[in-house]
């Protein structure tokens, strides 16, 4: 019998040793594993290489992780927003690298680490300083570039619902990075919303296959959804707007 | 002197020039406006690169759901037609040249069509570059919407860029304040004038040897 | 307006000209387009390259379009089956020329074709007769052999459903080639059973975005099928049984 | 004289090496047998290349479904919990070493591992090779069955493959109907001799130098 499904965030954290490479999934907020990325802070693991479409947003998440200071090296395509200042302020005090690798080949590299590509040659960054150093070849005409795998020990992902096989389906734009992390990395951990009995997610509409997920933690539904349908009422973070929202305008 | 079209005039520009039925990602910033003059009764599908296409506009405060945002990390709207889809494979939908079109800001664009809108080189600044460089290589027609000239004067269209590149030859026409510009093997063509700017005036705004598409 | 439905399977080849490269979909046949390729028989066009996972199965589809003389030259991983005499014949007599590429290498390089990947490492086929020439390189300790996109004029696939944007969702195993050539494809034409209105595919389900999707040809429910559900009482071909199946047995 | 297991005996064997909840691809022809041996109680995934996880038994003949086959093209069905995925996704879970274990047939497997099973290099034959090389290198245990002896008595296991190679190094195991033997730097390792085989009788019908693991 299979049954991924781990008592909590902690259990499922519990074996990330110092020096791990993690994937992180999200963009930005959307798909931010946040209660895995909380517990992986009240472990302890120091020394961690993660990888993220960006660097933290706010004061919670990533950003939270890396305020803790245990983390050695960002792999990223975006890390400087708005509210990056965790990250902001650890980069300009010499005390994170960074590897800034753009979106799409971040993305792909991270695809044939877990297709078992061993390198590819990308159109992506040619002829710019993000190419540097990297071997390119002309092919058919065209300039490329040589990019290898992103390869992790783990990877800590979101996902809407799951069953206890480890099939997957999201939501939204907040599938973005979890399918490809899933794949590449050795120990993949998602955090749920819910999981259904096995039989409960149509076949034809499974995005990850359980194949590529070890272990399940079911976080519960979020503020703006119920019974998994969209019921809103939230602001981008996900915090719940006031009930009784005050008027704009002179009135106040 | 010369006239300048406002901004929004600009993205109704551009906005004309996308056929219906398009596959169109719009860049973060001021490209984002072009949304707004794409005629209701034509088609032309919305691509966000963090996996939608079909994208909608923005929803009503109180509908905003943070698993549907764009790639500025705005909250968006689904349409009818839309589909969801993975960062892998909504790379390879850029990367692979199936998106029709994308209107990109810049810092400077080369008369051979180099784009650089990533990074000022200054330094101390922290790089980020997102999917910019993809974008750029990314669509059968890569617009760049900008000002000509910077706040203070100096042109955006240069013989070479002296910003860090997000790629190179990747330009295909540049919609400014003072005039339409597409890319061609000898440099910059006037495609279209606004007011009362003229090839000779051009010329002498940028400093760059321009012709003109009726004369090319 | 959006409207990709050619009235006729005749119409959307109507362009395919000598010489061109042309996908064609399905795993034997599973998801084989056989109206577009009856399309493409009777349109007549001549010196035709075809990228198929076999060289067509009996006497009808893929099988029928060899028979015509048309095809130069086949990539395929596995053209040799218990019902590929079509092909047999046409090789052993010298008339056709065909590339073998494992059935895993093949997929990738259509997909490389679609997602702009210049060339990738692959592990598959290292140190075979299918390497042969290749270019081989050590990432990592391990060897890969370099492999190009396959990428095409057309692409002809089957779907189940689709909307008039293109959006395509496939039918079990049937799916096994479509998503890939159909973005790998200057021009892609579906044949599918059905058009639903738009909005009426799942967005979270949809496997081909309709951006890469050209033509659709709707060809009608299949005999297996009542109203998208599955009924039975076919063989493997998709031929109706007996409706009144003879008993087994000595009393006939 | 030595004895031979039946075939299906040898695929319970092999079923009986499969922990609870592996991912598991049966190849064509023989392997295929290990699925009728896999105990009820457990729950072992079986992924067809064609694009299927969770794949199950052949279905009554009334039952049978055109759009649902393995990949030696038999209807199959599908168990609860199955998803299914295009062909790149499925050979790049191959490929990505994302199978606990596949179990192929083999025309010749060598003393360090090499896998010939897919030409026998007659000339005038249609080269065919389908999932074989991928299957080959795209599974954390790759298991072959076979029998020890080809009908004319020529031993399947060698020093080096004559015939040619479908993947170099890849074998873990090979289930033959003599004995089972691992591959280990020094070559063939008899993990179990079936009957009265001995090392010995081994070494003697195969011409090889095997070694015992209990020595081992």
């Amino acid at each position: 019998m299979i049954d991924k499904i781990f008592r909590d965030a902690a259990a499922a954290v519990a074996d990330i040793v110092d020096g791990t490479t993690v994937l992180i999934g999200g963009f930005g907020r959307a798909g931010q594993p946040v209660e895995l990325i909380d517990a992986l802070i009240a472990h302890g693991a120091r020394d961690l290489t993660i990888v993220n479409n960006n660097a933290g947003n706010g004061d919670t998440g990533l950003a939270a992780l890396l305020a803790t200071g245990r983390v050695r090296k960002v792999v990223c395509s975006f890390p400087r927003q708005h509210d990056s200042w965790v990250f902001d302020e650890l980069y300009r005090s010499g005390r994170i690298e960074l590897e800034l690798v753009p979106q799409g080949n971040l993305a792909e590299r991270i695809r044939a680490a877990g297709a078992g590509i061993g390198a590819f040659y990308s159109p992506t960054g040619v002829g710019t300083l993000l190419a540097e150093g990297k071997e390119s070849r002309i092919i058919d005409g065209r300039e490329y570039v040589l990019e290898y795998p992103i390869a992790a020990d783990y990877a800590l992902i979101g996902a809407l619902r799951a069953d206890r096989w480890g099939n997957l389906v999201y939501r939204k734009t907040a599938r973005n990075f979890g399918p490809v992390m899933a794949a590449a990395a050795a120990t993949t951990i998602v955090q749920v919303d819910e999981v259904v009995p096995l039989g409960g997610l149509d076949p034809e509409a499974v995005v990850t296959p359980g194949i590529f997920v070890d272990r399940i933690v079911v976080t519960g539904p979020r503020p703006w959804l119920r019974d998994g349908a969209f019921v809103g009422g939230v602001d981008l973070e996900g915090t719940p707007l006031d009930p009784a929202p005050a008027a704009t305008g002179v009135a106040s | 002197m010369s006239t300048r079209i406002r901004r929004e005039e600009l993205a109704a520009r551009i906005a004309a020039d996308i056929p219906d039925g398009s596959y169109v990602n719009l860049g973060i910033g001021a490209p984002t406006l072009v949304a707004n003059h794409l005629p209701a009764d034509l088609e032309i599908v919305l691509h966000t690169e963090n996996g939608l296409l079909g994208m909608g506009p923005a929803p009503h405060a109180t509908e905003v759901d943070p698993d549907l945002i764009n790639a500025g990390k705005q909250a968006v709207s689904e349409l009818p037609g839309a589909a969801y889809f993975h960062h892998a494979d909504s790379f390879g939908m850029m990367r692979g040249g199936h998106l029709d079109v994308c209107v990109l800001g810049a810092f400077q664009v080369s008369e051979r069509g180099d784009l650089a809108n990533w990074s000022t080189g200054a330094p101390g600044a922290i790089p980020a570059v997102g999917g910019a460089m993809d974008l750029a290589i990314g669509a059968k027609s890569v617009y760049v919407m900008t000002d000509l000239l910077t706040r203070s004067g100096t042109p955006k269209l240069v013989r070479a860029c002296t910003y860090p590149l997000t790629g190179v030859r990747c330009v295909t026409r540049v919609y400014t304040d003072h005039a339409v510009f597409d890319i061609a093997p000898t440099g910059f063509v006037v495609r279209e004038a606004f007011g009362d700017n003229t090839v000779d005036s051009l010329s002498a705004l940028t400093g760059l040897t321009l012709s003109s598409a009726e004369r090319g």
